[in-house]
């Protein structure tokens, strides 16, 4: 209907968007999808480094910009190519990959970055406890040497895809006697072993979409660890900003995403419309398609390497926009908006917005000013990194983190 | 119990205005109708009670309700002495949905001991209010949740059979009316049929051919279900604008307490946000000492300050109207429909943000079906969008007030 | 047009309504307005007891309630009797008389209340510094005793009437060494000396209806020291609670105020009117009724011995709504909102947001945010004192005055 | 200069969405722009000299002016070579207007180098362009300032005199336009007349029969003058629906680079704001050091980002479309027009929330006459009504994006 006016930059590297549709139409040849075996595809597909391009080579990638992956993706998908399912390992491709590639060793890359891709392991976080959401580094799961081993016990909450995950994302505290951001340290857990209880947590919508993860004498080899003992904090808050620009990111064509439906029904209901929604309507689809030129301009920033810290913007904007509309959306249905789908407990395997009614889209979007940051946290954030504000006086951090209040 | 000029002194100065003299703040007598409300809930209707109930496929609380009938008197409280009932006014039922807010509760006050009250009321019922004064029976007036006591010209249900045969005869009602409040634990069904004259007509829920269907609600502490009737026996309960009046009466006193609930259930969220944001510690701090947390709950407040206002300016409003001698010739005036549209539209967004504040200001826990905070979001929700939304209301004040829209 | 639908509750005192009648008529036997002199029937007024009836006998009063104050004004009013110009003298009868009246000596009740009441003597309120506005107290104005008299430099600033005023509320720091709120001490300053230069500060509007007040070596004699050395910010307090309370609680017919010109033009004016606007007026009207209400209901609690924090509540909503409203009158004016009536510089005896354009009120509202306690400190009281949450920490309160970082 | 599409590269993938590609972000030459402005209005502009201009009865800084013509080329920016302009595009000329809007300079660049170069583009009028490109003579659309680019149909002088007598020729205009911007200085006067057919007439200021009456606006910087026109001499430029076409790409411009003007307007407010909490200590702390403070600060700044998108998104709108080679035929189009729609309606909410967010948090400093805070507050107030307010903007979307009002 309408179209979106604005496209993203042209890249520049090593390899011409010509010269890697030439590299794939050449693996095409060599690997028929219609009868290569869909994982050994996969496999080779990462071997010849068209997995993602922008990864170095070895490592399932060419070293050369992102923004030429679509040219790879549309033309394996041309052809009739398997997908590693992407929507089934979120957290493994947004996060668990760009916290290996910066800050594991090269015998993790070679060891987790290949499974992680083809989609045969896949991966969760082990962030949050229930006494540590905002706060993060005041988090208490314990890690204690054992030998080559570590030892961790405790509880963490609000992870997805658990039930179904090979390995963890996990920061634990490892030093209590000193400052809480300089006692954390950075694992990869094996969820697979007697000491991890994965839980479903149901929530607000009815259904849990998330897991509680209780640890007892859960181990890791020290070979796990990614970063040094102590820098537990570093590299989790590299972990996080690609969960931020992930969760607020999203490209989409005008008028895409949770203002669809409303537009939709808007349109074919005539006999909803009321001018005070009206005026509604048409702020927040023009907020909606605002924000979605702010996201293109976004990515063209982070593709012309000026990385700017609008992802957090981004992140608040959609958290604020998700909750209006949807609440617009149950208030325009009206009779119909007080009706639900069904409050039946149910795992499902990650949140789609879009399939279910208004009801579900209002519930579920009250959960983005949470999940991955709190838009509190995102403001603070602004505050302290972009406008340079001073920080409050802060009582926590020059104190070891056992002698805390809690 | 006595009506509200006598409980509230000579207006002095201005006898002109003595029609619509009245206190904004509670009297003794709303005290202690809320402490004794308050302790049965605490008692009867704990959140672990209620959230139980959410997930079962009938959701109302048959034995509350009695217990709220025999204890407070809470069924009959706006239904005359001389019909079997406590002689209250809507200054004390405004109390009582208040309470009920603030608790979830799962019972039908709203649409038997207001609604259908009322306009049974109205309509100069008194045998059918004799019915529902102690609470055995309930009544529902069966109109859309959704609807606005401004639509109440449009919600009527077709007959198919004969017409009435005399002025308080008999009828057969043919038609579908959805997603009723209270109608599921409701045995009087009073509904708006559209012979010639319009009437309000009596179906009785056992009789043959009337069909509940029990609705998935986005709100199951107040579960919504669809009425069928298929050529049920109808009794004419009053016509024409008696009968029109008795509706509006109904609904606009529902739109009037429905806020005075939301009132309940945003002071509710604000105080449970405040004790958890003092208990909660992130950062070594606790919570509620950030500034910016401080801020918007103090914005909260004062807006709570507001909704409080309008609430109980809404209930006087309808306790002048309703204890007037001409209340069946007159039903509720201009007066009361001012305030209760202010009401209607200043409570449902008050209640609505101070619920999702409460979610957010809980972080991740108040997302979790553990923790009440999404009943009072879903409730919340429901409830603005219940007897008319804000934006519906805010169009009634326009004509009221007086402000044309664009074009007229 | 519409009528108001509450009244305020009916008043309880030792005097009824009637008794306080016969009293004025009795009076105004013996005071014929027509024939007596001005002053002196003031005077007179005020030596009867009908001045501000709540106040104690000989001090203008007969201790009954301030609910029955219109009463007796009714009755002077419909006799033609001369009035005291409450307008010209809002500090003084405002906060000057009641903050007197709660710690005042009796010599100075006697001395100052008369002059006051009658108008023969304005006061205003030294309180803000350019250094300290929302931290009033660590406002650095220094009193040095000197014999029997303190003499005072500094300087203060949003003084209104100071150029009108004979005497002044002053709060100024009597000792640096002790921490800032424990060295501050309350005077009533003579504005008429040499010591004291008035200087008009022009607004945002154009005019200048404050003041800047420089104090070079300025005298007051210890007598005219309100309260104890020390206790100057305890004596402030009291006055700001009844600013407060003032700014916000005026008693107004519904559509009063600021909505009322909002109203008249739409109604007056239906080709400015547009769907969007619609909304927005009947948010605002609804809103602005509704604060009415609150107000009413502050004043039934007042009255009813229940003093509640509500009159933060009211000035910040007043505030609030007098900035929207005017905001939306100014676009609503279309073209004719792109004008201003006058730019002069002038010197104004008030605020008067009604007698003017909408620009004019858009322009003023933006100070009712500002003067008589910003917002953001509104916001703190009401969290602190109503809500209970936490102080933040703070670094200001144990430290002498003088150590403070500036 | 060269166009859009040359300067952005290719768009790769899908060359149907070519003819609106383009970046979001500044380019080297708006960079190097920007510096000159900049340095320029810093120099010649500053708050003292702004402030003493306010006050005099005619308060337009000719010489500002004349320097930013020859100096950046301000004038001509957006008139071809060929005419003796800069040949730059709409990218460019946001640039300009944002720091215009920066230093509340008071020059015509918007009525004159926007909105008449613009219509004079679109009605091919190359000799009139060629005069205005130097800045020595300034140009203005009759029309009143808060006129929405859609409501160009109605904004007709009347003639009183004989119509034109031939294709090209001249008549006599009578009437008033009411609050005109950029006209005090302009020498070239462009009149939207309503002879059959309707057409688009050039008067010149000296001619007998031109009177300018100056107003005391909101917004000193861009101070409004009543334009009387008595039997005055005029000559026809367009007719029909080229002059219709040159009249609305005027205004769409001009509603557009108004935008980036609020932009950068906005952005100044923020960093003033953000610059003054960090130096003003209250309560021994920097008062942006207070959360509440830095939150509201936090937001503004998404809010700004929100608007830089906007903005540069019509910019760039703006520029393909004007770069067309059938711009004289085509006008602007759709996409032009939710560009600035989108952009108008956003960056108006945006820099008047800044304005205000700038007084306020500067405390009683900024309501004085002596600090700018209040001046922005002014040009922000008049900005968001000249060209069309936000809702104007919105109601326009609503045709555009085919979401009908209720009723429709």
């Amino acid at each position: 209907m309408l179209t979106g006016g604005v496209q993203e930059g042209r890249p520049a590297g090593a390899l011409t968007a010509d010269d890697l549709a030439a590299r794939v139409a050449q693996f095409l040849a060599g690997h028929d999808p219609a009868t290569t075996d869909r994982l050994a595809f996969l496999h080779a597909r990462f071997d010849a480094g068209l997995a993602w391009v922008h990864y170095p080579e070895g490592l399932g990638g060419l070293g050369i910009s992102r923004t030429l992956q679509p040219v790879a993706d549309r033309a394996f998908l041309a052809a009739g190519s398997p997908t590693n399912h992407p929507e089934r390992n979120g957290i493994g491709l947004g996060m668990a990959a760009p916290t290996i590639l910066a800050c594991g060793t090269a015998e993790q890359k070679q060891r987790w970055l290949k499974p992680l891709w083809t989609g045969e392991e896949i991966w969760c976080q082990l962030f949050s406890e229930p006494g540590a959401g905002s706060d993060l580094a005041g988090l208490a799961t314990r890690a204690v040497q054992d030998g080559d081993d570590w030892v961790v016990n405790g509880q963490k909450v609000w992870t997805s895809s658990a039930h179904m995950a090979r390995r963890a994302l996990l920061v634990a505290r490892t030093n209590p006697d000193v400052p809480k951001h300089q006692g954390l340290t950075y694992f990869a857990l094996d969820m697979r072993q007697p000491g991890v209880e994965v839980r479903p947590l149901r929530q607000a919508t009815g259904e849990a979409e998330f897991n509680e993860v209780f640890l007892t004498d859960a181990r890791i080899p020290d070979a796990d660890r990614i970063g040094g003992v102590g820098d537990g904090w570093q590299v989790s808050n590299a972990t996080l900003m690609n969960e931020r620009v992930s969760i607020g990111g999203a490209a989409l064509p005008r008028e895409g995403g949770m203002i669809a439906s409303a537009a939709r029904t808007w349109r074919e209901h005539p006999e909803l419309r009321t001018p005070g929604l009206h005026d509604r309507l048409l702020r927040l689809w023009t907020d909606a398609e605002v924000a979605r030129l702010a996201g293109i301009r976004l990515r063209q920033q982070l593709a012309a390497g000026q990385p700017g810290p609008e992802g957090s913007a981004a992140k608040l904007v959609f958290a604020r926009l998700n909750q209006e509309i949807s609440e617009f959306e149950v208030e325009l249905a009206g009779q119909a908006g007080l009706l639900y789908g069904d409050w039946t407990m149910r795992r499902p395997e990650g949140a789609n917005f879009f399939g279910r009614d208004p009801g579900y889209r209002f519930l579920r979007a009250k959960g983005n000013s949470i999940e991955g940051g709190t838009s509190e946290i995102l403001r603070n954030i602004i505050a302290e990194r972009v406008l340079g504000l001073p920080k409050e006086p802060r009582v926590d951090t020059d104190v070891p983190w056992k002698d805390l209040p809690r | 119990m006595s009506q509200l000029t006598d409980q509230r002194g000579d207006p002095g100065q201005q006898p002109q205005a003595s029609r619509t003299a009245g206190s904004l703040l509670y009297g003794e007598t709303e005290n202690e109708l809320r402490s004794a409300v308050r302790s049965l809930l605490d008692d009867k209707s704990p959140w672990p009670a209620v959230r139980a109930r959410m997930e079962s496929p009938y959701s109302y609380d048959t034995e509350l309700w009695h217990t709220l009938a025999a204890g407070v008197g809470a069924a009959g409280l706006l239904i005359g002495e001389q019909h079997g009932g406590a002689g209250g006014s809507f200054l004390e039922a405004a109390v009582v949905a208040e309470e009920l807010g603030r608790a979830l509760a799962a019972v039908p006050f709203l649409g038997s001991a207001v609604i259908a009250t009322a306009a049974l009321s109205a309509a100069g019922a008194g045998d059918l209010l004799a019915a529902l004064a102690g609470g055995e029976l309930t009544g529902t007036l069966a109109v859309p949740f959704a609807a606005a006591w401004s639509a109440r010209g449009d919600l009527t249900v077709r007959f198919d059979g004969p017409q009435p045969r005399d002025p308080a005869g008999t009828c057969r009602l043919t038609g579908t009316v959805s997603g009723v409040a209270d109608a599921l634990p409701a045995e009087l069904i009073l509904v708006p049929g559209d012979a010639v004259p319009f009437g309000l007509y009596l179906v009785r829920a056992g009789e043959h051919g009337v069909g509940k269907q029990p609705l998935t609600s986005l709100d199951m502490t107040r579960q919504l279900c669809d009425l069928h009737f298929d050529g049920v026996l109808a009794t004419q309960i009053a016509t024409g604008p008696t009968a029109e009046r008795a509706v509006a009466a109904g609904l606009l006193a529902g739109a009037g307490m429905l806020a005075a609930e939301q009132l309940g259930l945003a002071e509710r969220c604000l105080d449970m946000t405040v004790s958890y944001v003092k208990e909660r510690r992130q950062f070594a701090r606790q919570v509620g000492s950030f500034q910016a947390i401080k801020h918007r709950l103090a914005d909260l407040w004062v807006a709570v300050t507001q909704a409080r206002a309008a609430a109980r300016f809404a209930a006087n409003a309808l306790a002048v109207d309703y204890a007037a001698a001409d209340f069946g010739a007159a039903g509720f005036g201009a007066d009361a429909q001012i305030a209760v549209a202010l009401a209607k539209s200043t409570c449902s967004d008050v209640a609505l943000r101070a619920a999702q504040e409460t979610i957010q200001l809980h972080g991740g826990i108040g997302f979790t079906w553990e923790h009440p905070a999404h009943q009072y979001l879903k409730r919340a929700k429901a409830d603005s969008i219940g007897l008319g939304t804000a934006d519906a209301h805010r169009s009634e004040l326009a004509w009221l007030a007086d402000l044309p829209k664009a074009g007229d």
